[in-house]
């Protein structure tokens, strides 16, 4: 039993946080900070700062490009990276399609898509979700109809984040309707320039639009776009649900806004005294810092154990479960401690290039819309309620 | 004991249900297309919802507590944002300690053609009653007055303000706060206006050597602690009747979600664990209507006794609040969160409930402190 | 609405008020306070005192020796001894069997059961439960077999409350094994001194044995003892089920803990002050109170709609699973007010007529036990998880 | 960065796990036969386990957090009632503080053929570390002891006490506090033994005009709150790791009678509501898990950062430890609160950990303050 890093993982952490103060500009950090929303440039530009020095896609293999990263280098660089604000890497290509083609795509598929990933040729979003399918991802309806060289897609795609500024899609279809549900899905690439394709924002609760519906209205996609077998897209699903989520436990946002949770309690007043001395308040607060300082050890636990070559089974669902939890009951309090000036609801303050004055502190600007915003942490990626239902399954059949 | 509604009441809830459901726009409110609307702001006073918030005295025909609720969790069933409160509040004021000129404005206030606000909370007073920093001076047979005034609902739409302001003592004194009738063109005095989270809107007001006449004081010099909390008081059990109408509606969205929605081949209101923390939903939201009740009771009690009321219900219901907005984002899933469905409004209105007259931590303690005291 | 009593009812609240004052001994209220063990003597004089006054079975009809109360005079008789720490009715004749027998039974048994159960003759137990048929009543095994004017009755009982006392037990046996488990149930009243019958005590957690298990082998029960339709015991048991719980909120209980939580705050002592003077301690304090607020008024709701002729529905799940828990929240506060000795457990103290000084303060001595006992709250009387179910069944197919 | 045992500890750990197999009588315990095993005491010095709560160069063969940990989560697994924690506080402080014929008693305890105790808390002091009344006055090269100490596990059964007692200051300083090595033979001291909740047996203490020699001494005069404080964070993570055991046991069998138990014609362990339930116990118990690890690898931090880790463990677990007791008790039904089903010993040892060394709230608000500091 060790809980510090050992000197070379020491040494890695040092220099992460040299290239973040030398690379990592301060409007884009202070951005993130305030919580305000990144421009497609913003995250462009990041992700080619990172390239540059090889770790945009650092737990790919070296052969495809990455720094072959273990399971506890990906945790410090994801904790690195969060504490310094840095933007966090668009996941779509990098660590959702890229280890699905390294594993499945055939030799042709990588050596085509994976550096366009890489070099930001290619801005991937992901069609899992569809209207009446969420966590039921086994009954969605999207058709794909092979014709001669192609797949003729239609149907409709939901919460497909980030789709405005994506120019590809991997999705997921049907392409057998007989048999059982999971054994007719196939895992299909699409061009969204590609005729037929339309693309249109959902807006949320938090006054935000960063997902969307996509519709496909025959849309003909080169069969060469498939990846794996045909019909047999259910396992890559199941792979990337398991397999690849990164960061599930969000360990280093949880932190991030504990920090800024204790910074506007220091700064708010109540009685005349900083709120954070009022005993109630302050209990919350640290009820929270102890479920985290616990949480961060169960999350170096799995990552250390995934280092070692253990296949994260039931443990990344629990880490999903309290993550989440941790993280919106942060959010929660963060709204509370700003009092009446968490109910002013300017969003266009939060959109990019803005320079609306907020209406009190600016801390408490994004505070509501941030808490309405991460109610999605339990229920996307499988639902909570589904994440427990897979581990009772484990425990109970054990 | 009888916990029916008189037949009054009974009526009013039913014309003002259908009432609202008639004229509330939801869609016009999210797009922010109007905080609220002037046509049903008019339906309401014709149909007497307005009047219903005063006394016969007042030159109303209600007044009581359980008419706040009964109109308040109508409005909360509904939706609607229109700034009814602000009359409790502002208008109750008024009412309570108004010379005769000032209570004169009430017809019109009764009558849907004057708005009003109270602009009482400041930047650095968060929820306490007692901490007001703007200051008013004597200045000759007038006054000078000079502050800011935070997070005012209504405050850039209101005909009139009611504006708390110390005349003496320190800034946490009970004593020494002064309340001013002030029309809404005063000089020296800015307007920064915004839309707030739950519909309707909220507004910045600073006052800079504002001059007021002798007339605009409203009761007397310094004294305005007392009626400020009674009408707080009152204020809260609407605001809570609000929270228990948009809990109500929320819920009822939540069980059709349930029962038409199938996951996995049946309908998602089957799953166990689904039924039973929908069943611990429903039993929070009959605590939450009974703690209502409770405040809507007591409203004329004993001070000490009315404010345990107040502090019991706000956290009771701002504790139960949570978890409906909560449990019923999750229930939904994803659609819950968009807003094109209407549960995001229910949602975000009755979280910021939270934020008004003190949150569920804030009336927590202060409820222990007033049961030790 | 209004939430105060009406004349009637206040003068009938004095009347109790007095008559505790003058009939309720100091050495049982004292008993009752101080959380120790009655015996079988201290509840038959109770019983017989109330008795005097026509107050034992207050809410049976006047015809059949009651008072004929409504509901809110029987919440008023409840509110009144629970405040004056008198003993609890024991419920299985009085409450019981009573009314099954006025609803179910036929004119002899109500001639000759009913008196008997007013003047003490007869002590009832409740035969229900059955290992391996807790919550699902229906799958019940013990069987009572037809033999010419006699049920031979062979098979076990659990959890029957106090048949250590009882000379007489009412039963659900099944009569018939055909058909669907509810349809072959009978209710039958069975003396405790018949042959073939044995009672064993069960050990609980607290270190009381107040229930038991009851054998029955080859037990003759006279047929004019079926109460009700053969094979139709299952309407009685839902009856008794739905209908004929007493107090299910517990409010008077609740409130007698809650005051004797804070009696016990006040004089438990934390960093040299009064426990209830520590703001964490007084806000969970707090909590409970303004819980208990509520729901002793969603109680008078559903009593003030019971004494206007509603049926009890739904409501009664809802107060069955708040006041359970209420009450074992202020359980499991005042085990923690009691600091370490809590921990102390001379389980012979708690025994009727031991004078074995406390260890720590007199309070003390039986906060674990309680703790532990009533954690029974919400599993016996239709578990919480049951009444939960029926809750959703409710709303959700209304 | 590595969470595995040490294959020493492992070893430790499963042969422990077979010992206390074999020798728990847990229906003994149960039903008052013993308050613990002389038989499992023996086996367990036999086996190396109680020095392996001290260092080498104490005269063990460990003494690190991890040591702690793997021995306490074993005897908590098996809910084993023998006065272990004990070792760690009176014997943990004999070695840091004993003069040399004081530590030459380990040698005896590590044999298993001296029990001891740790007499501190006082009815006043509840779980505050630095409130003691009881007062030793110098007298001749000697002292007089008198006060009352309460509570004191296994204080009838210690051959040796350590105990404290105030020999400067106010009620409530750290300064001043001295440590004495006592027999339990000493004139003046009356001790009335009881059972314990949860297995074992305490005592209450009262010594009044106790002479001690000049050597009873423990440590420095007046400065024993640090090394007590070190003590009793070492004993924290004993504690916790114990609770931790017992809530895995706990979870076990919950886990079996899921499995097992049938009703409405399925295992219960089918129906969702209490799968979903129970997915969130074992979510904590691995929570609990990580805070008692925390705990053990930051026993030998600076002080103010390992009371941090000593408050937010034993805040995490005791919340814990609630959650699973009654959820335990829950799922099981009736069943689960008789004795004759194992489950009641653990949910009321368990339970018991909850009032030693400062509960849930306690540690909750020592927290905050020390966070504020």
């Amino acid at each position: 039993m060790d809980l510090s890093y050992t000197d070379r993982q020491q040494a890695f952490r040092d220099e992460l946080r040299a290239f973040l103060d030398e690379k990592l500009p301060k409007h884009l950090s202070d951005k993130v900070k305030l919580g305000q929303r990144l421009s497609k440039e913003d995250h462009e530009a990041w992700h080619a700062t990172l390239q540059e020095r090889n770790w945009l896609a650092g737990h790919w293999p070296e052969e495809h490009g990455g720094a072959g990263w273990n399971a506890v280098e990906r945790h410090i660089f994801e904790e690195e990276t969060t504490r310094a604000h840095a933007p966090r890497i668009v996941p779509f290509g990098i660590a959702m399609l890229g280890p699905v083609l390294m594993k499945f795509g055939s030799d042709a598929q990588k050596a085509h898509w994976l550096p366009r990933i890489l070099d930001g040729t290619d801005w991937w979003c992901q069609g899992y979700s569809e209207p009446g399918a969420g966590s039921d991802l086994a009954s969605l309806k999207t058709t794909a109809e092979r014709d001669g060289d192609h797949y003729v897609v239609n149907g409709q795609k939901t919460w497909t984040t980030l789709a405005q500024f994506a120019d590809h899609i991997f999705c997921l279809v049907r392409t057998r309707k007989e048999g059982k549900p999971q054994e007719g899905i196939s895992f299909l690439l699409i061009d969204m320039d590609d005729p037929g394709i339309e693309v249109r924002p959902i807006v949320l609760i938090d006054g935000e639009a960063e997902v969307n519906e996509v519709f496909f209205n025959d849309v003909r996609v080169p069969a060469k776009n498939l990846v794996g077998e045909e019909h047999k897209g259910w396992t890559i699903a199941k792979y990337l649900l398991t397999h690849e989520r990164t960061n599930i436990a969000g360990v280093g946002f949880a932190s991030q806004a504990l920090a800024n949770l204790k910074r506007i309690a220091g700064a708010e007043m109540q009685h005349g005294r900083p709120l954070i001395e009022d005993p109630l308040f302050a209990a919350e607060v640290a009820k929270l810092e102890i479920a985290l300082m616990a949480m961060a050890t169960t999350n170096l636990r799995v990552v250390s154990a995934a280092a070692d070559g253990s296949a994260p089974g039931v443990e990344s669902s629990m880490l999903k479960v309290k993550g989440t939890v941790i993280r919106q009951e942060i959010n929660n309090l963060t709204r509370l401690a700003c009092g009446p000036y968490a109910v002013p609801f300017v969003s266009e303050a939060l959109e990019p290039g803005s320079n609306i004055e907020p209406v009190g502190p600016a801390y408490a600007m994004p505070a509501t819309a941030e808490y309405f915003n991460n109610r999605k942490l339990s229920i996307y990626g499988g639902s909570n309620e589904v994440q427990k239902s897979i581990i009772a399954k484990t425990m109970l059949e054990a | 004991m009888n916990f029916e509604l008189t037949d009054e009441r009974q009526m009013l809830a039913d014309g003002l249900r259908r009432l609202l459901a008639d004229k509330t726009d939801l869609k016009a409110v999210v797009e922010g297309k109007h905080p609220w609307s002037a046509e049903s702001w008019a339906a309401l006073a014709e149909m007497g919802v307005i009047g219903a918030l005063f006394s016969e005295e007042q030159g109303g025909f209600g007044g009581a507590g359980f008419d706040l609720m009964v109109v308040f969790e109508e409005m909360g069933r509904a939706g609607a944002p229109e700034p009814l409160l602000e009359i409790v509040l502002a208008g109750g004021l008024i009412a309570e300690l108004g010379s005769e000129a000032q209570t004169a404005h009430l017809e019109e206030v009764i009558g849907g053609g004057t708005q009003l606000a109270f602009a009482h909370g400041e930047p650095g007073s968060r929820y306490d009653l007692e901490r007001v920093a703007a200051k008013a001076r004597q200045d000759g047979d007038g006054w000078v007055l000079t502050g800011r005034k935070s997070v005012v609902a209504n405050g850039g739409e209101a005909d009139y303000l009611v504006v708390s302001a110390r005349t003496s003592g320190e800034v946490d004194d009970r004593e020494g706060i002064s309340l001013f009738l002030v029309p809404n063109d005063v000089p020296g005095l800015d307007i920064r206006a915004y839309p707030l989270a739950g519909g309707g809107r909220g507004a910045e007001l600073t006052f800079e050597d504002t001059p007021l006449p002798g007339e605009a004081l409203l009761g007397a010099v310094g004294g305005a602690f007392a009626p400020i909390e009674t009408a707080v008081a009152r204020a809260t059990c609407a605001l809570t009747a609000e929270a228990l109408g948009l809990m109500e509606r929320s819920k009822d969205l939540t069980i059709d979600y349930l029962s038409q929605r199938k996951q996995f081949g049946q309908p998602i209101g089957k799953f166990q664990a689904l039924q039973h923390r929908m069943s611990e939903l429903l039993i929070e939201v009959e605590q939450a209507r009974s703690a209502v009740i409770n405040l809507a009771g007591h409203l004329d009690a004993p001070r000490d006794e009315r404010e345990i009321h107040v502090s019991a219900t706000k956290q009771l219901v701002g504790q139960t609040a949570k978890l409906v907005v909560e449990e019923s984002i999750q229930m939904h899933g994803g659609i819950g969160m968009t807003m094109e469905y209407d549960l995001g409004h229910f949602a975000r209105r009755l979280t910021m409930t939270e934020h008004r007259l003190g949150d569920t931590l804030y009336h927590l303690g202060r409820f222990a402190r007033l049961r030790a005291a």
